[in-house]
């Protein structure tokens, strides 16, 4: 039987079959979740934040639960640019699904140079522009938090690269229109809300940091209502498409973030605790268009478009 | 790798606050081997949000049945936060949600010929598994009866799974620290007695358990030269190696390979990196492990 | 029995005899959990926002419940200055405890007529300085979003009353730290952390937000380790003391606070889900020290302050 | 007010997904009074965050017995999500944490000689409580027989409560929507053909149910000047008047009153107010409250 309605999306050029992607960090390398998982049918795979040179990552503990979210602090452990050419890509190749790999950097230099090296490499279909890590102690996050840096970071990786170039940006900020804003003005072809705000949690029986790092970044159910709102302030004052995050975990959460103006979106801690997660939404997402005579996913966010404060 | 809802056939308190649950798991049964584990969410909501890992305690039946509805898996688990609270109080009957078997599994060299297997408290959970394998595989050299079992535990009633180890044709021995049964101290002591009766020609030690005795095993077994196998714990996210969340920090091959300070200082860069508990473990060798973590 | 150990505290030079004290906006004008609560063990009463006119607030739905989290968009709806000293203050004033009140306004002038009026009035122990209501459209929040709005409002206030000044600061910020340094640059004596992130969600039947303002604020155990990692950024760099709130259920909740740097804490959402929070909170602060043989919750803070990163 | 843990008596399904539940409460029966509510916690955790109200629907007991423990109360609830979901499967024997009586009940005129009830759904639930509250007291005039009370509902199976009310000696009459019982239509219908049979003077008209019904109740009895008290919902935080996040909007005395343009459009400032369901409500003169709520 034919889908009834249109799923299909294209962010920054890219075409994707569903408007449900798997969020940077949260889906490894792909082959992790491969026995589980078919590959084939998710919107788009963001790979793990790849540095030009292998990183450790942080000490442990790395990872500590709070109400309803996940504190981490992973520190971009990742096997580095060169490598993950290697030896990660041709699996992740083999599927008919788009590519975007998360990049990040503690110099522009290093943005500069892995995303000259990925222009060059077919495989890729665009690159997720981590300038909101928060668990590094040089770069990531400190090139997200002000319209300067982020305009001229991004202006400079869009001068070596033609692949789509989508800004993942930081919560952490006073005004998110005005980063997004400047992405746009950088010459990027999308945003992607959002990282993870930054935050802590206190052993009191140890009377220490439950993180070894002390702080971490917050992802989960407790961040969806600031993640909404973002979307929604960026949907009405900036004109780039938007990939919608945080705390996304069902079909529900999926279509509030489609409605405020997410044009599609992408799952994060939700595979840790439901592999199936990303397609269980797309289908719940096709159920709920159907049931609503919605011929079309991307007509939901002409709602938020309408919302006046 | 599986994951889907599986029916809960038992869940009995063995001891006080721990309870084994049984499992209608043909997928896993089929598939796991000790020292792997399960990672079961124990709720549908969020509270907790993450999965929580409990090893593969006993895979009922495996050998014996062809009717997969009789391929069981067991896990034995102890009550020590909401999470296994939670647990403790689902009903036979209920459907849980589970994926498995994950992590790689103990290691059973074909020339062994003597184990010793070293459970601290909760930690038989994945070593009961391990004797069945060993016992009931036609490959190894291994007798039951050179399969020495160490169950050390606070006090008597906390005990664990003596009679099944028993069963299996081991060799069991019981240390309480209390006295209460058997030696009387840690496992670590009755190890230690243990190891001057035995030759240590193709002996393997396998161990799981607190912290402070794994550490304690290592430092023996790496003096004596003994290969030894741990299971270890530490804060899970996806399970499967994807998160990078559960790290441990081990030896660089490459590296000098020596422990960090005991102040705890840093070791070089170049000496230590990070390994996955969930993919790359939870078994790992006692020479790798960086015992100075937090 | 004697208490074994201290639980006194000085926020601002005022004196509480628990370091739970209830947050604005969420224990009315006191009188109304005073059927359910012994109003003379909490550690202070802050009121509800209070504006130079009497305010109807924001129209309904004015809230909607979120993944461990509450948003809320009263819009500072209020009696006003006048009707609350007249009406409000008397009852309060009966009880033996710090009465701080939570001011606001549209304008730096209507902060400073609120401050000088209230200078006069005895039973005012202090005031909150509310420069982060994220629900009006003027005015709240726009005060405490940059470094210069907040050290001039401060300063102003300041010259026109002696008593003690408490700068409550919005997390919708970038770097938390300025913030809280402005407000001690203005002559702030302590800073309220924090108020609630702005947040939102979507009726996805209906197909609108599910607050009538769109937006609201978010409060509840969602949002405790983002308030965690704010305070024990500002007890790091910033001299004044802290206030510590933001999703604190339990004693466990509050001890985190006070380890990771707060010399008192509020209980703001879980007053609704169980009136006598606060109370039981202080008693398991107290079982806390106790147990750890710590004398004096004062002792607490210094715990943070030895944490790296 | 009390706030506190009670135990659960009963929790009966007493027609597709509506429940009864009775609570050992002497404190609230002692006090509570027909249109107040009880706010409860559904479960432990945090998921729901918040309390859940619902009306008092029977006080059992109240006039017959001296012994607090058979002073009893009782709540009627249907499921609507995840807070009534949680409530109709708790088990009797288990503890609930309550917090009432809240709000400001139904007002008893002296001189009233008949009332009409009118409930739609499960809006039924506090109209018992009234009914018992208006036959019980000594202090009314008006008669058992002079208490009219019309319950509609979708249909047959849904009709709640007719028996006790008949019980009580109330004139019943039941509408259902598709006509399986009683009056085919809506509550309104039976409502307006009842009207036109009855004397004006000295009634009071009670209702409780869907948003539309109360607005057209409130458009008839305005019309015909009959005073008529309606009990409201709305998303409610603290339940004690402390949050003000339940807010209704309600006409200035001092304002022209009128409500606002049809078209959705504002009112003057000066001609509405908001006020508090939980405090200053649930129960509201059907004159007072503006319906062009979104
Ligand atoms: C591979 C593997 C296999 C395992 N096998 C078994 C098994 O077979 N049987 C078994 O009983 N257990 C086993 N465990 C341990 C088991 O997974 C944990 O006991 C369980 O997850 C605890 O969950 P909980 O929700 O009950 O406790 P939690 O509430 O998560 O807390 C458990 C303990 O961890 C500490 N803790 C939790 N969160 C924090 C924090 N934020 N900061 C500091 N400390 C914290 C607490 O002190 C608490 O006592 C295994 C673990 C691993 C990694
Ligand atoms: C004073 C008072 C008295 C009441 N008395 C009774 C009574 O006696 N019996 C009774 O059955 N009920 C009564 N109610 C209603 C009852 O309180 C609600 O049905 C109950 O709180 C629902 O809780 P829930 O968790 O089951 O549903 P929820 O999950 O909270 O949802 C209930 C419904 O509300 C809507 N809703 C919830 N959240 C949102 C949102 N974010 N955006 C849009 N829509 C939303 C949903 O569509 C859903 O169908 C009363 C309400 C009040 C205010
Ligand atoms: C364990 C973990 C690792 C992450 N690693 C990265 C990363 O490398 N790069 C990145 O841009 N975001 C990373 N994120 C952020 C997620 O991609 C996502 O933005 C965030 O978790 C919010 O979505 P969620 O609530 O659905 O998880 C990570 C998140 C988690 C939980
Ligand atoms: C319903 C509601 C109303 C509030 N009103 C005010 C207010 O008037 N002034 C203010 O400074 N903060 C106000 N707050 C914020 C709280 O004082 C507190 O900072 C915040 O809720 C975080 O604490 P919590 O998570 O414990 O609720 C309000 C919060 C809620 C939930
Ligand atoms: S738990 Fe995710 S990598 Fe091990
Ligand atoms: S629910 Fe808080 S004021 Fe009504």
């Amino acid at each position: 039987m034919e889908p009834k309605v249109n799923l299909s999306v294209k962010v920054a050029g890219i075409k994707m079959r569903s408007p449900v992607m798997v969020a940077s960090g949260t889906f490894g390398y792909g082959e992790e979740y491969e026995p589980l998982v078919n590959l084939n049918q998710l919107g788009a795979i963001v790979t793990k934040g790849i540095t030009v040179q292998p990183r450790k990552g942080n000490p442990p503990p790395r990872i500590v639960e709070t109400s309803s979210g996940l504190l981490n602090s992973i520190g971009l452990e990742n096997v580095g640019l060169e490598i993950f050419i290697k030896e990660k890509l041709p699996f992740l190749q083999r599927f008919n699904t788009p590519i975007i790999v998360n990049i990040c950097g503690e110099k522009e230099e290093e943005y500069v140079h892995i995303s000259e090296r990925l222009d060059k490499v077919e495989a890729v279909s665009g690159l997720e522009v981590n300038v909101s890590c928060p668990n590094v102690e040089k770069g990531g996050m400190e090139f997200g938090r002000e319209t300067g840096t982020v305009r001229r970071l991004v202006s400079k990786v869009r001068k070596v690269t033609k692949l789509p170039l989508i800004i993942k940006l930081t919560p952490n900020v006073t005004d998110i229109t005005a980063i997004a804003q400047a992405a746009e003005d950088g010459g990027g072809d999308a945003v992607s809300l959002i990282n993870t705000p930054l935050g802590m949690a206190v052993d009191i029986e140890r009377r220490k940091p439950s993180l070894a790092n002390v702080t971490g970044g917050l992802s989960g159910p407790a961040i969806k209502p600031v993640a909404l709102r973002m979307v929604w302030e960026v949907a009405n004052m900036v004109k780039l498409p938007i990939i919608g995050m945080g705390g996304i975990m069902t079909a529900e959460d999926a279509i509030e973030f489609l409605l405020a103006g997410a044009t599609a979106v992408a799952v994060g801690t939700v595979n840790f605790v439901n592999p199936s997660a990303a397609l269980e939404i797309s289908r719940g997402i096709e159920e709920y268009l159907v049931k609503n005579k919605i011929r079309d996913v991307n007509k939901l966010r002409d709602y938020g478009a309408r919302w006046k404060k | 790798m599986w994951q889907g809802k599986v029916r809960i056939l038992s869940n009995e308190e063995v001891a006080p606050d721990c309870f084994r649950m049984r499992l209608e798991a043909p997928e896993i049964a089929g598939e796991a081997r000790a020292g792997q584990f399960l990672h079961v969410r124990v709720v549908v909501g969020y509270s907790p949000l993450l999965r929580r890992p409990f090893s593969v305690h006993r895979i009922s039946e495996k050998f014996k049945v062809k009717d997969s509805r009789l391929q069981n898996v067991e896990i034995l688990y102890e009550v020590a936060g909401k999470g296994t609270m939670i647990l403790s109080g689902r009903q036979v009957g209920e459907e849980l949600d589970i994926l498995g078997p994950l992590g790689n599994g103990f290691d059973l060299p074909g020339d062994m010929e003597t184990a010793i297997l070293i459970a601290g408290g909760i930690g038989v959970a994945p070593l009961l598994a391990l004797a069945q394998e060993i016992v009931q595989s036609s490959k190894l050299k291994v007798q039951s009866k050179k399969v020495h079992v160490i169950i050390g535990a606070k006090m008597k009633k906390l005990v664990l799974c003596e009679e099944e180890f028993k069963e299996l044709g081991c060799q069991v021995r019981v240390a309480s620290e209390d006295g209460s049964l058997g030696y009387s101290g840690t496992a670590v002591g009755l190890f230690k007695e243990l190891l001057s009766t035995l030759n240590f020609e193709l002996l393997t030690v396998y161990a799981c358990g607190p912290e402070v005795m794994l550490k304690k095993i290592a430092e023996i077994t790496s003096e004596k030269k003994i290969p030894a196998q741990l299971s270890l714990e530490g804060r899970m996210g996806c399970g499967v190696g994807a998160c990078l969340g559960c790290a441990i920090k081990v030896k660089n091959s490459k590296g000098k390979g020596k422990d960090s300070p005991a102040d705890g200082g840093q070791m070089e860069e170049a000496d230590f990196s990070y390994k996955r508990i969930c993919k790359d473990g939870p078994v790992f060798g006692a020479d790798e492990v960086v015992w100075n973590r937090r």
